[in-house]
């Protein structure tokens, strides 16, 4: 039995405390720590994906016990995708957050970073929905932590509200699962996936809504609209390596549907049917306006990235609202893209915006080493706004290849064409007014920008050392590996797109208890304690009942 | 003094004792012993917010003294409960009455203004700033002299004797 | 693949490789840096060489890498005439610009970076030409807008070369991304994004339903880039680049784009009503347009840039016309327009580099100054105005012969007049262009004495106009080379004969009116240009830049109006969007029996009810006076907790009314620090609309659960209490499910309330050393509405009530296992008699008393907890496996222990430590603004005084 | 020897009730705040003693089981009603009474809650303390 | 019973929302827990109700119990939802000091901070 | 009879709950309305004992003893807190 499956969660758990109770006082030595535990949990992601290439489905049983009793975690494809996608992004911040001191502006710091990663890999691992809520918690409170690290007053009051926003999404996560539990009296996401093809339509009612109601709490977590309005605030305010870092958290709303949408709710069971895909399509098509539209309005540089953001989820979600394998194929790609593009822009934004005053979009005298950030902003910028080279046009491309249903053509097509011309747009204006000197437009009177109320941020003069500027150069390498090895890339995508539609796989795999797994025995035969004496650790000597 | 610093409170060790064993609520050695255990272990935790402990003298007058407190007590109820079914507000006379105090070890004066409050139709508001003094509010008397000097007479007395 | 194949692989990519060159060769020198720049280029070209005889031989040679199979994105190249007359085009002069640019700019400009966008934007140019994919090509197509930008702007302290690089860059960009959809659809109803396979299924494209989007999509690519009307204000603007890039960009290659996509696609959708109608047109009334706009132009280059946009449109028009004879006639005009055009760009370059102006107005005389240069420039001005001799004329006659019998919706006159008219107007401004620049008597008031320059900055116009004459007078040179562009492009085997003289044609005649014509507009040039300069015309670059400006206000507007940080709103909208959707999904389905009746409501039941709903409007209610609010409060938690009891959840009752306490307990220590009251905002309207909001959730989720509470379905908890004792060790199955069945759920739990510890500590540092710690330095929170601060009473009542809590705690957490408690309750019972202990002394006081390091305590539960659970891997098992067993040691009665037990204390430790954290953190907050600590354990005790007098005695 | 008990626990809860009822009810009947703390410090805390050895008494006597931990309730209540009525008392009288309308303490002390305790109430901190 | 229950959740959800959607951090911390308090219940009713039958094994005899599973999802929502507010209050207090004013909506007008020393 | 008792005995604290919530909203004093709590929460434990004997479980007690400890601890905050601002000084 292979314990590594939980090793992406227990790793930093254990890590974390440590970080935060014995090196809370030696900078150092918390950084050496933090990266090193980082770097393993890459290295152990990659075996992780490795394992997971093959196709075949890991389940681990947490406490021994047999699903759907217990919590199990499932390792497939999507699972170790993910999980790799995390610690290599992670690894990038870190790096990046360490070499431009972020980490020492406040206190806990690398603890919150480590539980944070467990918080993120554990809802990737799980196979549980209300312990992917428990771990949605882990990780949205380390965020609350990061995200206010190094307080100051525009953070702290975005913060608030970052906080009251994701506590509503919270609340509304649980009315979710008190749905769910009451409708089908499970919480196993195999389990669910069985016992939802065995409820009728007519008698559909209450677990329909639960279905719905889990989608708009994901929904939040991706920043779809209409619950789409925290992000550019949450993501602008926060220190910029932890922007980076959240990168992924959208993902995660973005996973969470992928898989409870297509294993338990997916568009060919009866009882929900094609709700979701309806619903997450429209809401897809306005966000990407909204990004675009944000992107193209924006005052200042970190809210633009905000909303490009925004505008990537939108194209993102067109893809997986199809809930078809091709289209899924493409929304994997696309995923893995936006999550290095956004991290590159908010990474090189960091290094900009730390040598001007404020990241308003006014031309100033220009910054040193500034054909350097130019570049790397200029690659940032097209990987976003999807233009070639790099991988975001491939994705765009490709998902728009794959939405060719008569109902969907017209829209996502002139939503995601249009909406990528005004970011380009965008981010032209912006990019020439922060590189190219003197008077590029003139942002209209009465503009008091949060960021000059803010006085407190100083700003150095000192050229990027190698090691600020790697992680940048590192996020953007990924999106050219990305594309110039498209091909075996979605190759692999492809293969996961297939095991995540194939729902009998997933469900054969969580619910085939194997033998020498907990007894169960009828009520009755409870008498004979067999258990006197020292330790009894569970005998294996029988079967399983109760199987699905 | 060894002793004292593994039993800073042997009362209280016994109190937790008694309070372990209505917590199990079953008397049986094993519980006996456990909660001997208990008892004095938690003291030993809790002595550095008890720096000083109180000498008691003469026990049995706590005995005494407990078995008039709720006496008193049920008296004190029975009256209170009348006065506030039966009598108009109106009739009713209330007075705040200074105790000076004799007493000087803060558990001590602890006890009389517990028992002032749990006993007839008296309530001890305040202690003055070097606790020297109650100020209790009586709700229907009189007489509010007489009501001072049965709490100096009735109760302080005894807990001089008690802790002093 | 063969060598042919690899070769021409090796030409696409060489261009990319070699972009890496100059940044590093730049250190070496700008002469050195120009040569190797030149080197790639030069390679590519013999290598293109190499290949020209199998494309002259017929032979079309193809290359194919797998590159993105899923999406039918492929790595594939190919070269056929029209490949190759393009691609010698871009190479060829790519290379003479290289050459003229060493010497064209300035000291100070950055070289390195010049050549290293060049030859990206060669590589893209190549790549559009090569690619035998569309999606490739439109990889190329989108690059090459992208290097566009960087080289129009490249002067980056010139404003205008930033705005129309932006300007380039959004009409190029966008016709680019209508181009997308125009090819996704093309591949959609071919079924292959492959050029090859696209351009043999004509007839299935032409009779598809999505042919005229497709169509009008792709031409929108294609006009914009190739500058056609009404796109072509873009292109003057774009002359603020250095003349190098003018003449490269946007006069040879680039514009030509757009003509090339069309020749391109020209088997696959030419020949239809639709494009005839469409490209023709539009083709015509740019050349007409431009041509006319070039006449007034004073600006050497932007006349230029208007002579292009005309020519430009002729190239369209004749491929609109959609006749293998037009096609001839393109593919020539293409060659020539390339010959003299260049020159004419690089002339006005040297003219703009030695007189320091390009301003025809303080020019003239300059053909005594500067002769060598006057002579490059006249040769290729006639050849532009299509005068005999030069190649010009040929291609010029050839398209006026096309013109001459084209009718447009029936009518003969239409389209030869106005061709006729284009032709007279580019007479006119090239004849202006020779003699207001050279012509006329030699100035005083040049801003640079102009002389002619070294001979390597005029090189390379002269060798252009040395072609621009052969051609022009053995056109038969340029045959073989037309014959197999044109064939490709018509896709059927074409070998024209080009000569000079066709004998008298209408197209003779049309010429001469537009040479006689073009004379004498230039004569009457000067009340002419009044005339125009009076007359009100759009200016394009106004309309955009106030388009754009407009947008990006709007933009601004949308956004800021609704993303403008009121979370309220935003969570209003949630809410109904939830309630919303939920119902809408709820009416999709329906409702099952009903299987349970209800339990009765006993009295006292309903006077709980009661309490609860009148706390909950009482809390609604108080809400400003925000103490009060918290009084009520605690009814409702109390109530809760009664019902969980009365409903058989003890361990609910237990964990609510202690968390409810603490809660209210760190609400009263906020309180301390924010304003006591919340001030009246919101009016009556928002309160309504808040309460219909609010009534409406409230409706939903009561409604919710009433409808499931009336059905039950078969759950899997039947195993927890079937499992709970024998596998779990336990009989209270909550708690069994809460430390073993699902012990994750509890050890991701703890790990919230340890993290939520942290941040709390976390934070009150930040706040500390921020701001807000100067702010709380002179600030006094104190409420000192009475004088004792640790009341004697209190104090002693607490020395007894400790201990007997501790026990307590230590009690609920032992039995938790079996009966309600366990490890979380116990930890906030000892929290709360610590917490207790605090409000008798104060926090500082009892610190210094017992110095407990909480953050170690969180860490030690988070790590017990883990290690517990991974404790299980020794014996083989899963993370969090349990075990236990029982002890008789008489006479201690059976004690029944379980790993889950150690479990539980990691639980208690993490949420002591949490919760004392948490205190620890507001007080400390609390005593930085000043607050003063005691050093007795009560204000003053009594028996002091006695100590005092004995003293004093 | 069953009726007895009966009756005897039957008594006892009525009691219960009758102090329990007469508590609340002073609460809301009594004028001023002074009179009302009187009310629930006794009665109620009668009441509630009254009902846990009443269930004391009821698994004594009819449940034959030894049951007694109701008394730690009692005794938890006997303890901390005199430090709540304390504490309430002074919260009126801090917010409602002027030290001129109560009888002075007739020392040079004043009461605890207008008068600083002797030797003032401590000292300011310099935050070193704790961790 | 069920609906009491139910009207409890209802009601609590209608004070919890109404609260949150208040300008300033303490009512839309109140409406939090409010919140809290509803979905506890509500998660608690989707065991279905019962009167003495609390999920505590009787060690003789057959006995049936009320559905522990929900309970004990309960008790986890209490915890997180307790650790959660935790840190609300505390950003709450942070974002008063630093900004000058408690309300939730940062928007451009509102340039006119109270003084926190009150 | 027994049973009448207890009802009896429910009665009267259930008719006190609904006195105490009187209390607490009408006021006027902070004191009274904390007053009025504590006394909330003693007749709440008295219900719980009462329930208690009724079941004749003992389930009920661990929630009563509970929240007499809690309910103290509440009760002295909420006057510490009107008494001195910060209830751990
Ligand atoms: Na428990
Ligand atoms: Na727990």
């Amino acid at each position: 039995m292979s314990h590594w499956i939980i090793a992406p969660i227990i790793l930093p758990a254990l890590l974390a405390p440590i970080l935060g109770y014995v090196m809370r006082h030696d900078v150092t030595i918390a950084r050496i720590g933090s990266i090193a535990g980082t770097i393993a949990m890459v290295a152990i992601s990659a075996g992780l994906f490795a394992s997971a290439a093959g196709g075949d489905i890991t389940v681990y049983r947490l406490g021994d016990w047999p699903a759907p009793f217990g919590i199990v975690l499932v390792l497939d494809r999507l699972s170790a995708l993910m999980v790799l996608l995390t610690s290599v992004l992670a690894l990038i911040v870190l790096i990046h957050a360490v070499a431009t001191n972020w980490d020492a502006k406040g206190v806990h710091f690398h603890a919150l970073f480590q539980f944070q990663l467990m918080g993120i890999a554990g809802a990737f691992l799980t196979g549980d929905v209300f312990n992917l809520f428990v771990f949605f918690e882990v990780l949205l409170i380390a965020s609350y932590g990061l995200m206010i690290h190094s307080g100051g007053r525009q953070r702290m009051r975005a913060g608030l509200q970052y906080v009251v926003m994701n506590l509503a999404g919270s609340t509304l996560f649980l009315f979710a699962l008190g749905t769910l539990y009451a409708s089908t009296g499970t919480l196993n996401i195999a389990d669910l996936a069985v016992r939802l093809q065995q409820i009728p339509v007519e008698e559909a009612g209450i677990v329909r809504v639960a279905a719905m109601l889990l989608m708009i709490v994901f929904a939040v977590k991706a920043a779809l609209f209409p619950v789409q309005f925290w992000l550019p605030g949450a993501y602008s305010n926060a220190p910029a390596p932890v922007a980076a870092l959240f990168a992924i958290m959208t993902k995660v709303g973005a996973y969470a549907i992928l898989r409870v949408h297509n294993v338990v709710f997916g568009p060919d069971i009866e009882a929900t049917g094609d709700m979701a895909g309806l619903w997450l399509f429209a809401a897809a098509i306005v966000t990407v306006a909204i990004g675009a539209i944000g992107v193209l309005g924006a005052r200042r540089l970190l809210p633009l990235i905000a909303f490009s953001v925004l505008g990537s989820m939108g194209t993102l979600m067109l893809a997986i609202a199809a809930f078809t394998p091709g289209a899924t194929t493409a929304a994997l790609y696309y995923l893995v893209h936006s999550t290095f593009a956004a991290a590159a822009l908010f990474l090189v934004a960091d290094l900009i915006v730390k040598r001007r005053p404020g990241d308003s979009l006014t031309t100033l005298p220009a910054t040193v080493q500034n054909g350097l950030f130019a570049a790397l902003f200029f690659g940032a910028a097209i990987g976003m706004a999807g233009m070639p080279p790099l991988s975001g046009f491939l994705g765009k491309l490709f998902v728009l290849d794959n939405l060719r249903a008569p109902g969907q053509m017209a829209w996502a097509w002139s939503a995601v064409l249009a909406g990528s011309l005004v970011t380009v747009v965008g981010f032209a204006r912006a990019g020439s007014a922060l590189f190219w000197k003197s008077t590029a437009f003139v942002l209209p009177e009465n503009t008091v920008t949060e960021s000059e109320e803010e006085e407190e941020v100083p700003i150095t003069h000192e050229p990027a050392r190698a090691w600020e500027v790697a992680p940048t150069m590192a996020a953007i390498g990924a999106l050219a590996a990305l594309s110039v090895f498209a091909g075996p890339a979605a190759r692999y995508l492809e293969a996961t797109s297939d095991q995540i539609i194939d729902r009998t796989g997933y469900v054969a795999a969580v619910l085939s208890n194997p033998d020498g797994l907990k007894p169960y025995p009828k009520p009755h035969d409870a008498e004979d304690g067999g258990y006197e004496g020292d330790i009894a650790a569970k005998d294996d000597d029988h079967t399983t009942g109760e199987a699905h | 003094m060894i002793a004292r610093r593994l039993v800073p409170h042997p009362i209280v060790s016994i109190l937790l004792l008694v309070v372990w064993i209505m917590l199990v609520n079953k008397v049986t050695v094993g519980n006996l012993i456990l909660g001997a255990l208990f008892g004095l272990a938690v003291p030993v935790i809790t002595a550095p917010y008890w720096p000083d402990r109180p000498k008691v003298h003469r026990p049995f007058k706590v005995v005494e003294y407990v078995l008039i407190v709720l006496w008193d007590i049920i008296r004190a109820n029975i009256e209170v409960a009348f006065i506030i079914l039966f009598k108009p507000n109106k009739k009713i006379e209330s007075h705040w009455i200074n105790v000076p105090l004799e007493l000087t070890s803060a558990e001590a004066i602890t006890v009389l203004a517990g028992t002032i409050t749990m006993t007839p139709g008296t309530v001890s508001a305040m202690l003055s700033a070097d606790g020297g003094n109650i100020l209790v509010h009586c709700l229907h008397t009189h007489d509010p002299d007489a009501v001072r000097d049965e709490i100096k007479h009735r109760y302080e007395r005894r807990l001089k004797e008690i802790f002093q | 693949m063969g060598d042919a194949s690899n070769l021409l692989v090796i030409i696409a990519l060489l261009p990319f490789a070699g972009a890496l060159v100059p940044g590093w060769m730049i250190r070496a020198g700008r002469n050195a840096c120009a040569t190797f720049t030149a080197i790639p280029t030069i390679l590519a070209l013999i290598m293109l060489g190499l290949l020209a005889p199998d494309v002259f031989a017929g032979e079309v040679i193809q290359a194919e890498f797998s590159w993105l199979p899923q999406l039918g994105l492929s790595a594939s190249f190919f070269l056929d005439g029209l490949g190759l007359l393009f691609a010698g085009m871009i190479l060829g002069v790519g290379l003479l610009i290289i050459l003229y640019a060493r010497f064209y700019l300035s000291g100070d400009d950055p070289m390195g970076q010049f050549y290293t966008y060049l030859l990206l934007f060669q590589g893209a140019m190549l790549g559009i030409v090569l690619s035998d994919n569309i999606l490739l090509l439109l990889v190329f197509w989108e690059l090459t807008s992208l290097s566009s930008f960087l080289l129009i702007g490249y002067w980056k302290h010139l404003p205008e070369g930033r705005q129309g690089a932006r300007m380039a860059l959004a009409v190029t960009g966008g016709g680019g991304l209508a181009m997308i959809g125009g090819m996704l659809i093309l591949g959609n109803i071919v079924g292959s994004y492959n050029l090859t396979d696209i351009l043999a299924s004509s007839d299935l494209i032409k009779s598809s339903d999505w042919y005229l989007p497709a169509l009008i999509l792709i031409l929108l690519g294609a006009f914009t880039k190739s500058a056609q009307f009404p796109f072509h204000f873009w292109l003057p603007h774009a002359m603020a680049a250095p003349t190098p890039v003018s003449a490269y960009l946007h006069s040879a290659t680039m514009v030509k784009a757009g003509v090339f996509l069309m020749a391109r696609m020209w088997p696959a959708l030419a020949g239809t009503e639709a494009w005839f109608y469409i490209v023709a047109t539009v083709g015509l009334i740019t050349m007409v347009l431009g041509a006319l706009i070039a006449l007034f132009k004073d600006d050497l280059k932007a006349l230029l840039a208007f002579s292009t946009v005309s020519h430009l449109g002729l190239l369209t028009m004749l491929l609109g016309f959609g006749t293998p004879a037009a096609a001839v006639a393109a593919v020539f005009h293409i060659i020539n327009h390339l010959t003299f055009k260049a020159a004419l760009f690089m002339t006005a370059g040297i003219v703009d580099h030695e007189a320091h102006t390009r301003d025809i107005k303080r020019l003239g005389g300059l053909a005594r100054l500067m002769p060598i240069t006057a002579t490059i420039g006249t040769i290729a001005a006639l050849s532009m105005a299509g005068i005999p001799l030069f190649n010009g004329f040929l291609s010029k006659e050839m398209m006026l012969e096309e013109a001459s019998h084209t009718y447009w919706f029936e009518n003969p006159w239409i389209v030869p007049a106005l061709a006729t008219v284009g032709a007279l107007f580019s007479v006119a401004y090239s004849l202006r262009f020779i003699f207001h620049t050279f012509g006329g008597p030699v100035r005083d008031d040049y801003p640079h004495k102009p002389h002619d320059p070294p001979f390597g900055m005029y090189a390379a116009p002269a060798l252009l106009v040395v072609l621009v004459v052969l051609i022009g007078v053995m056109p038969f040179l340029a045959d073989s080379l037309v014959a197999v562009a044109a064939s490709a492009v018509t896709g059927e085997v074409l070998d024209p004969h080009l000569k000079i003289w066709h004998g008298v044609t209408p197209a003779l005649y049309m010429s001469i009116a537009a040479i006689g014509g073009g004379i004498l507009f230039l004569l009457l040039h000067r009340p002419f240009d009044r005339a125009w300069l009076a007359t009100p015309r759009p200016e394009a670059k106004i309309i955009f830049d106030w388009i754009v400006e407009k947008l990006a206000a709007l933009a601004r507007w949308v956004t800021e109006t609704t993303h403008n940080g009121a979370i309220s709103r935003y969570v209003a909208i949630f809410t109904v969007a939830s309630v919303a959707l939920g119902f809408a999904a709820y009416s999709g389905g329906g409702l099952g029996p009903e299987t349970r009746e209800l339990l009765p409501i006993p009295p006292l039941v309903a006077v709980g009810w009661f309490l609860l709903v009148a706390g909950v409007g009482a809390v609604v209610a108080f809400h400003r006076t925000r103490f009060r609010a918290l009084v009520v409060l605690s009814i409702i938690g109390l109530m809760i907790s009664a019902g969980f009891v009365y409903l058989s959840a003890p361990d609910l009752a237990l964990t609510q009314i202690s968390v409810e306490t603490v809660t209210i307990m760190l609400l009263l220590l906020a309180l301390h620090f924010i304003p006591k009251e919340t001030p009246k905002e919101s009016g009556a309207l928002l309160r309504m609309r808040d309460g219909l909001i609010a009534a409406v959730a409230g409706l939903g989720t009561g409604a919710l659960a009433f409808a499931f509470m009336l059905r039950d379905v078969d759950t899997i908890s039947g195993f927890h209490l079937d499992n709970s004792y024998e596998g779990g060790g336990g009989s209270n199955v909550v708690n069994v499910i809460l430390v073993d069945f699902r012990g994750y759920d509890t050890y991701g739990e703890i790990i919230v309330l340890g993290i939520a510890g942290l941040i709390i500590y976390a934070l009150m540092t930040a706040l500390l050393n921020g701001p807000a710690g100067r702010k709380l330095r002179n600030t006094d929170f104190s409420r000192d509405l009475s004088r004792d601060r640790h009341p004697l009473m209190m104090v002693v009542a607490t020395r007894v009530m400790m201990p007997i809590a501790v026990m307590v705690g230590i009690y609920i957490f032992l039995r938790g296992h079996n009966y309600p408690g366990g490890g979380f309750v116990a930890g906030l019972v000892i929290a709360i008699a610590l917490l207790m202990q605090y409000m008798a002394s104060g926090f500082a006081w009892t610190q210094m008393r017992q110095r407990i390091q909480y953050h170690a305590m969180i860490g030690f539960g988070v790590v017990i907890a883990g290690l517990t659970g991974a404790g299980a891997w020794l014996a083989g098992k899963p993370f969090l496996t349990s075990a236990y067993g029982y002890i008789h040691r008489p006479p201690i009665e059976e004690f029944e222990w379980a790993t889950a037990l150690f479990f539980d204390l990691g639980v208690f430790l993490t949420v002591l430590g949490a919760v004392m954290l948490m205190l620890y953190s507001l007080s400390r907050i609390a005593r930085y603004a000043g607050q003063q600590v005691n050093l007795e354990p009560m204000d003053y005790d009594p028996a002091d005084r006695v100590k005092k007098r004995e003293g004093s005695e | 020897m069953e009726l007895v008990a009966e009756i005897l626990i039957s008594a006892f809860l009525v009691i219960a009730g009758i102090f329990g009822i007469a508590g609340s009810y002073g609460l809301i009947k009594l004028r001023d705040s002074m009179q009302r703390l009187h009310a629930p410090t006794k009665a109620t805390t009668l009441g509630v003693g009254g009902v846990l050895i009443a269930s004391v008494l009821y698994f004594a006597l009819i449940k034959q089981t030894i049951s007694f931990h109701e008394l730690l309730i009692t005794i938890f209540l006997l303890l901390t009603a005199p430090i709540t009525a304390n504490f309430i008392a002074k919260t009126f009288l801090a917010q409602n009474v002027e030290p001129e309308e109560l009888p002075g303490t007739g020392r040079d002390y004043g009461w605890a809650v207008y008068e600083d305790p002797p030797g003032g109430t401590g000292i300011a901190d310099e935050e070193q303390r704790g961790e | 019973m069920e609906l009491v229950v139910a009207s409890a959740i209802g009601v609590l959800t209608a004070g919890g929302v109404y609260l949150v959607l208040r300008l300033r951090a303490f009512p839309v911390i109140l409406g939090l827990s409010l919140l809290s308090y509803a979905v506890n219940v509500f998660i608690f009713s989707s065991g279905q109700l019962a009167v003495n039958l609390p999920p505590i094994l009787q060690k003789y005899g057959e006995a049936s119990y009320t559905d522990p599973l929900p309970q004990a999802l309960v008790l986890t929502a209490i915890v997180i939802s307790f650790g959660m507010t935790a840190v609300l209050v505390m950003i709450a207090i942070g974002a008063f000091l630093d900004s000058g004013t408690d309300r939730v909506n940062v928007s451009r007008d509102n340039s006119d901070p109270e003084d926190p020393v009150k | 009879m027994i049973e009448l008792a207890l009802i009896f005995a429910m009665g009267c604290f259930g008719l006190g709950l609904l006195f105490n919530l009187y209390r607490i909203i009408r006021g006027p004093q902070a004191s009274d309305r904390i007053l009025a709590l504590d006394t909330m929460v003693i007749n709440a434990i008295a219900l719980l004992i009462l329930y208690g004997i009724r079941a004749e479980t003992a389930t009920y007690y661990e929630a009563a003893m509970l929240v007499a400890m809690v309910g103290f601890v509440s009760t002295v905050a909420y006057c510490r807190y009107v008494l001195r601002g910060d209830i751990i000084e």
